[in-house]
């Protein structure tokens, strides 16, 4: 942006501090997934690298878009050295994105796009191509025919919406799969997509064969289709292919229950973006778009190194747990 | 004289109970009128068909010739019907003066004109209260005023009212002590002699005598008699009240006089008992087998008095020794003397229940309270739907069920029909016999010259020495109280 | 009205009447639009277990109504046990020492919720949304705001039906607490004192009912049954969620007074919590099984439960 | 009690005095602990925005309040105002009409909550526990279960400091319907009927009081109210959010109470219900600006809303 500070060592937000390190807000959508605690990770790796201070605050309840307009208003009257935002809408956060740039507080997105270009960059995986690597596994497994299930997530959550529409797009170009159930929320919690699930299963008759195989968006949605799954005895007989994980959803790769997990690098996420945001800082250019990448991990391949980097980073050096 | 009030076939039902079945009932302009009966006779849901809180089945109301059938309590009001209920109705977080202005309030340019609320409450206590008129506050909130004076500004709220042609009084001197209602008293004959027709509901009947032209006398629901006052004696008109019900033992009144009793042991000594504000010297001794009598005026502290004998109320100094169990009589019979939305059969065992609980046994052990006190309901109403008399017989079945060793009574007989009055004192002297010690609270002296063994009379919160009521009178009672 | 009437058997006087109507109603519609999915019988077993945690909850939340107050705290009562017991399960405890120990903090919570309205006199209502705020942050906390996943040795098998069975065990636990909460509230003293104490606390104390202590106690099983509703929850996420069960205590209330119990105290019935409890459940499942969209659910269900209350005012205007 | 105390000036006696004791308290603490950032103007500001939403409802609460019901469906309120004006607007209507439309459905919303608690005589808690989930459903429903993404034309203005100055418009907009509500709940008539009706509806009835009518107006304003707090909502979002202010009801509900309202009507505040709201506000950024985890400031939130409460409780006990 214009308003990027000269000589690099003071960053305009904090007149008058001159000898502080800089000081950085990093913004998540929630604090209890364990998506976030990795990303948690990575900026605190790349705070420690860089030598600067940061605050991690998400909103009080997952999810919670006016939660996080807050929060981000209360770094810009506090004047940060610059807000790293994983923004809960791609048009809430327009407003206090461009009043803190106004206040000359930069801001560095990850995980989920934003409209207007009032910011420095934008470092995610692209969730539709992600959804759409999830769909065409999930086909491929199911021999290319068959009915599919797809569990969404919450109304109104851009990164999960693109991934759904990634999904549908894989699974509608196969003509010999039919897409049964694509308009059922699981909620924001495990429990409510759990309930969801199950209904959902013995709406479609899955215990009958009625359905070959599902998808879900998230940890949450892929965890409580997993619980759903195993209590209806469908564990590895409906294919299933789900998002991010968790060490039940590993294990549940190794058993054979999940076909696939698509992964992001929310450790690469959490560090490029803070990176980024230290370069932005320190007066370098930067990029304005950073892929993290997608993977699907499968059992096959679940124990290779490069996807036991992913899967179970050693997040303790940084968050010290 | 004119007929300013006429009902005829007045039928009134709640479900299965027939509350009225047949009133008819004539009130001229300028009479007071006394419409009389036993508790459940029907006659505050008269009154609340007057007062357009209810609606009657089937029947006729005629005022001044014209069809008279308020669908609000404010269309009854503003036809010139207003009416003094038999419960309190007051609101308790609101001042005085808005209490008094409720409904009606004045307004400039759409703001309330809180000069004229002021106004209007002043002149409203001023005829109610003359001048005792400056021990209400005005600004200060209802629900801090004792029951007496809530129930004063009750009745200056109806009379606040311009253009009422029929003031309706349901027992309003139930709570109010004896300096208080004669005021009334001149107050309601003078509003009469304006022309203004006035029903009055009382158990009293000498206060009745007094004041009234001319009586109606209901029964279950159905009109008995009716003629002047004047015609009748005392007898006669409990006879008509109470029917061919053989239950009036009046032949216990031979065996009233408590002298046949022995006194025990001491259970209760309070010694310079001062609560946080009222009493603030209370000294006395009572024994098994007694009942002490408690005399005072409106205010002065007798309430606060079996307060903080019971341990409602903190005691700041003075020593309180009690060697058996209490039960507590309230005067404030919503508030605290029976819970309305639960049985009659929960109420009265509430106070003492196994730690199991089985409907028969609560059942049977209900009934026969019911039989004692003749109380007009069955185990399994909802307190909500008795009289206003039958639930304070509740009230009392539920302490007598306690069985407690002193009883702490105030206002045992408020609201209590003729016939159950003398019942209710021929009980207790019943059970002082049987060596329980009691405590009475009575606004009305003639009961406690009548009821108990020794009379104290309690003044701006100090207690008197407790004489033996032979040495005393009604007339030497409110002297002593209302000495200055 | 509570629950003693002694004369003929009038249903409709009952309390859980307009309840087990709308349910009845509700489910054979279910039933006649979509017989070959939610007519089954699994269906109905699935409904079951899915009604537990509330049905549980419900049965403590019907005391605390009927006394005349109210929990918001029983949705962090359940999240905060299952992180108790996960955590007490993940270093290494005993099963039965990490569910005692679960039960006994929000038991020791319940506690606190009544000594809040008791001594300090605060409404209900403030003491148990400070507590649920609190206890939301001590689950969150304890968890380090993350899910524990701890081996839960066998405690899923509350919830899993047995091999020749449909129920689980978990249903009957529910129902025996029912059942023990019905006896509890109707045939002893201390129930009577609820009822007593919710209709008019100052009579109830006037009789020497001990108001303080039936309250504290009053609370202490609802969060006794918050900690055992928790365990179900824990069953069924087998991980620890700190997050979890937000906004249950709005479903827990809606079926205590779904089922015909008034938030003014003193009356209320543990059948007709339950039939609200289960209600919930049968229109959150028939939508789904029908593929009818959120928002349509969302409406339904405000429908029926308006449904519901409209119904049961109908009924009390009946039997007077 | 009814702020017309015309006594001598005791603040101690006044409802709000508790819960402004407290945010002072909070207030200096955190500008003791962060004086460089809590303690800035910009922030104060800043805070003040925060908490127009809040405070707006709090005001339309504390007559629901204080005439003794309870309102559980502000926060679908609000969302479904953000949804229907966005709707509107994206559909191209002029921003007025978008904005008259909006605040008309939501006050018919309210009137309808009043309909329910008097013609159907449902207590307001499950009455607005209804129409909270069917509003929230209809709000999904029109936004298609969506963000609503429209050109809010310079609404965001509202909630935009000026140029040359430190509080946007929006907070002047609450300040004033503040002030209005103070007036109209103490010298009007309308006012004192609400006290009266909270107080004791019976004798409201018997005094000729028009309680039905009274009841559906208050819910009425309160559903305007929350109708203008949902275009502060608006505003700040930019998007017509069908999800948004899930649980504002409590935060509202929470700032009445801690000002020192009664849940069982007759008593509250409008001062004391904007001390409330703000304090809140207070905590969250405060807890911000330190830094702190969000499951400690879950507990500080609950802590210090006992606090106030516990605070309130000896004021009342004092003034006896
Ligand atoms: N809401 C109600 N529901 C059912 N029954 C009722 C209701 N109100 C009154 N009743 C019954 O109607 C009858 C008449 O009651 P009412 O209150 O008119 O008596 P009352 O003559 O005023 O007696 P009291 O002298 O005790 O005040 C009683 O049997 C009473 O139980
Ligand atoms: N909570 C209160 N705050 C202030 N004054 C009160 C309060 N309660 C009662 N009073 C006043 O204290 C005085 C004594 O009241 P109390 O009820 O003890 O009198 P009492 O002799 O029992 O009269 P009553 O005949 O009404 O029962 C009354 O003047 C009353 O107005
Ligand atoms: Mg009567
Ligand atoms: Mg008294």
């Amino acid at each position: 942006t214009k308003d990027r500070p000269s000589g690099g060592s003071e960053p305009a937000g904090t007149t008058g501090a001159s000898a502080k390190p800089l000081r950085i807000a990093v913004v998540p959508k929630g604090t209890t997934h364990e998506f976030w605690k990795a990303v948690h990770a990575g900026a605190v790796k790349a705070s420690r690298e860089d030598n600067v201070e940061i605050v991690w605050k998400g909103p009080l309840k997952e999810d919670d878009l006016k939660g996080q307009i807050d929060v981000v208003q209360s770094f810009v009257a506090q004047g940060v050295s610059g807000i790293v935002l994983a923004p809960l809408s791609d048009k809430g956060l327009v407003a206090p994105v461009k009043a803190a740039t106004k206040a000359k507080v930069p801001v560095v997105l990850f995980d989920s796009d934003l409209q207007g270009d009032d910011w420095t960059s934008f470092v995610a995986t692209d969730n539709q191509a992600a959804g759409k690597l999830g769909g065409d596994y999930l086909l491929k497994q199911m021999g290319g025919k068959g009915n599919v299930a797809l569990l969404r997530y919450q109304e109104g959550s851009a990164s999960t919406a693109n991934r759904e529409k990634g999904f549908l797009e894989a699974a509608k170009a196969v003509s010999a799969a039919k897409v049964v159930s694509d308009n059922q929320y699981g909620g924001a919690t495990t429990e409510s997509s759990f309930a969801t699930s199950e209904n959902l299963l013995a709406a479609q008759k899955a215990g009958a064969g009625g359905l070959d195989g599902v998808f879900a968006p998230n940890e949450s949605t892929t965890f409580g289709m997993l619980l759903a799954l195993k209590k209806q005895k469908l564990e590895g007989k409906v294919h299933f292919v789900g998002f991010d994980a968790s060490d039940k959803l590993v294990q549940a790769v190794r058993d054979g229950h999940i076909d696939g997990l698509v992964l992001q690098n929310p450790f690469k996420m959490g560090y490029l973006a803070v990176k980024t945001m230290v370069s932005h800082l320190k007066g370098q250019k930067v990029d304005k778009r950073i892929d993290t990448g997608a993977t699907v991990v499968t059992k096959a391949d679940i124990d290779k190194p490069e996807m036991k980097e992913l899967l179970q980073p050693d997040l303790k050096p940084w968050l010290g747990e | 004289m004119r007929t300013r009030l006429a009902v005829s076939g007045l039928a009134k039902t709640f479900g299965a109970t027939r509350a009225l079945v047949r009133v008819d009932l004539e009130v001229h302009a300028g009479e007071v009128h006394a419409v009389l009966g036993e508790n459940g006779a029907g006659k505050s849901t008269l009154m609340g068909v007057l007062g357009g809180v209810l609606a009657a089945d089937t029947g006729t109301v005629l005022l001044d010739g014209e069809p008279f059938r308020p669908r609000s309590p404010g269309a009854a009001r503003d036809a010139g019907v207003s009416v003094v209920h038999q419960e309190l109705a007051i609101c308790p977080h609101l001042s005085v003066e808005d209490n008094l202005v409720l409904g009606r309030e004045p307004t400039r340019f759409g703001l309330v004109d809180r000069k004229a609320v002021r106004a209007t409450a002043e002149k409203a206590l001023r005829e109610v209260l003359g001048t005792a008129a400056s021990r209400i506050d005005p600004a200060s909130a209802a629900g801090s005023l004792s029951v007496a004076d809530q129930q004063l500004v009750e009745i200056a709220r109806a009379l606040a009212v311009p253009g009422t042609r029929v003031l309706v009084l349901d027992e309003p001197t139930s709570s109010l002590a004896k300096d208080d209602a004669e005021r009334l008293f001149v107050l309601v004959r003078a509003l009469a002699e304006r022309g203004l027709a006035v029903l009055y509901v009382s158990h009293f009947l000498d206060e009745v005598r007094r004041l009234c032209d001319r009586y109606t006398v209901l029964r279950d629901g159905i009109t008995v008699g009716s003629g002047a006052i004047a015609d009748v004696g005392n007898d006669d008109l409990v006879a008509q009240m109470a029917g061919d019900r053989s239950r009036r033992t009046t032949a216990r009144a031979g065996d009233e006089k408590p002298s046949a009793r022995t006194l025990g042991d001491v259970v209760l000594t309070a010694s310079h008992l001062a609560g946080t504000r009222l009493p603030s010297d209370v000294s006395f001794e009572l024994r098994r087998g007694e009942i002490l009598g408690i005399a005072g005026l409106v205010g002065s502290g007798r309430t606060e008095l079996l307060r903080a004998v019971f341990g409602l109320d903190a005691v700041r100094s003075g020593t309180l020794d009690a060697r058996a169990p209490m039960g507590m009589l309230s005067e404030d019979r919503k508030g605290e003397g029976i819970a309305l939305a639960l049985s009659v059969a929960d109420n009265v065992t509430l106070s003492r229940m196994p730690a199991v609980v089985l409907p028969g046994a609560q059942r049977r052990a209900t009934e026969a309270r019911i039989d004692e006190l003749f109380i007009k309901a069955t185990p399994e109403q909802s307190a909500l739907e008795l009289s206003g008399g039958n639930q304070q017989k509740v009230a009392l079945a539920r302490l007598l069920h306690q069985g407690a060793d002193v009883l702490l009574l105030d206002e045992p007989t408020r609201g209590v029909d003729v016939s159950s009055k003398a019942e209710i004192l021929a009980l207790l002297e019943r059970l002082a016999a049987g060596g329980k010690a009691i405590v009475m609270v009575s606004s009305q002296f003639a009961e406690l010259v009548h009821a108990c063994d020794r009379v104290a009379v309690l003044r701006r919160g100090v207690l008197g020495p407790a004489r033996p009521v032979a040495e005393r009178t009604e007339a030497m009672l409110l002297e002593e109280a209302s000495a200055p | 009205m509570s629950g003693l009437s002694l004369g003929g058997f009038r249903p409709w006087r009952r309390a859980w009447f307009a309840p087990l109507v709308t349910l009845f109603a509700v489910y054979a519609l279910f039933v006649f639009l979509a017989p070959e999915t939610f007519g089954r019988a699994v269906n109905l077993a699935t409904m079951l277990r899915q009604t537990t945690v509330v049905a549980i909850a419900a049965v403590g939340m019907t005391f605390i109504i009927i006394q005349g107050g109210i929990d918001l705290s029983v949705g962090s009562m359940v999240a905060l046990t299952t992180v108790v017991v996960a955590w007490k399960l993940k270093q290494g405890s005993s099963v039965p020492v990490a569910l005692l120990l679960g039960i006994a903090v929000v038991t020791a919570c319940g506690a606190l919720n009544g000594l809040g309205t008791t001594a300090l006199r605060i409404t209900p209502f403030i003491v148990t949304l400070g507590s649920m705020t609190i206890l939301r942050g001590a689950a969150k906390g304890l968890a380090n705001e993350q899910k524990i996943d701890a081996d839960i040795r066998g405690l899923d098998a509350l919830v899993t039906p047995p091999e020749n069975g449909l129920l689980p065990p978990g249903v009957y636990v529910a129902l025996g607490i029912a059942l023990a909460g019905a006896a509890l509230l109707h045939y002893t003293r201390f129930g009577r004192h609820v009822f007593a104490i919710g209709s008019n606390e100052a009579t109830a104390r006037l009789c020497g009912v001990p108001v303080e202590r039936t309250k504290i106690l009053v609370y202490a099983l609802g969060g006794a049954l918050a900690g055992i509703a928790g365990l179900m929850e824990l069953a069924t996420l087998t991980v620890g969620d700190p997050t979890d069960s937000e906004g249950l205590e709005l479903q827990v209330i809606a079926a205590v007074v779904v089922g015909g119990a008034s938030l003014s105290g003193g009356e209320g019935s543990i059948g007709g919590a339950l039939v609200g409890a289960f209600l919930m459940t049968v229109i959150k499942t028939g939508c789904t099984h029908l593929g009818i969209p959120n928002w349509v659910q969302h409406m339904l269900t405000g429908a029926i439960i308006l449904t519901a209350a409209a119904l049961d005012r109908f009924r009390r205007r009946s039997s007077r």
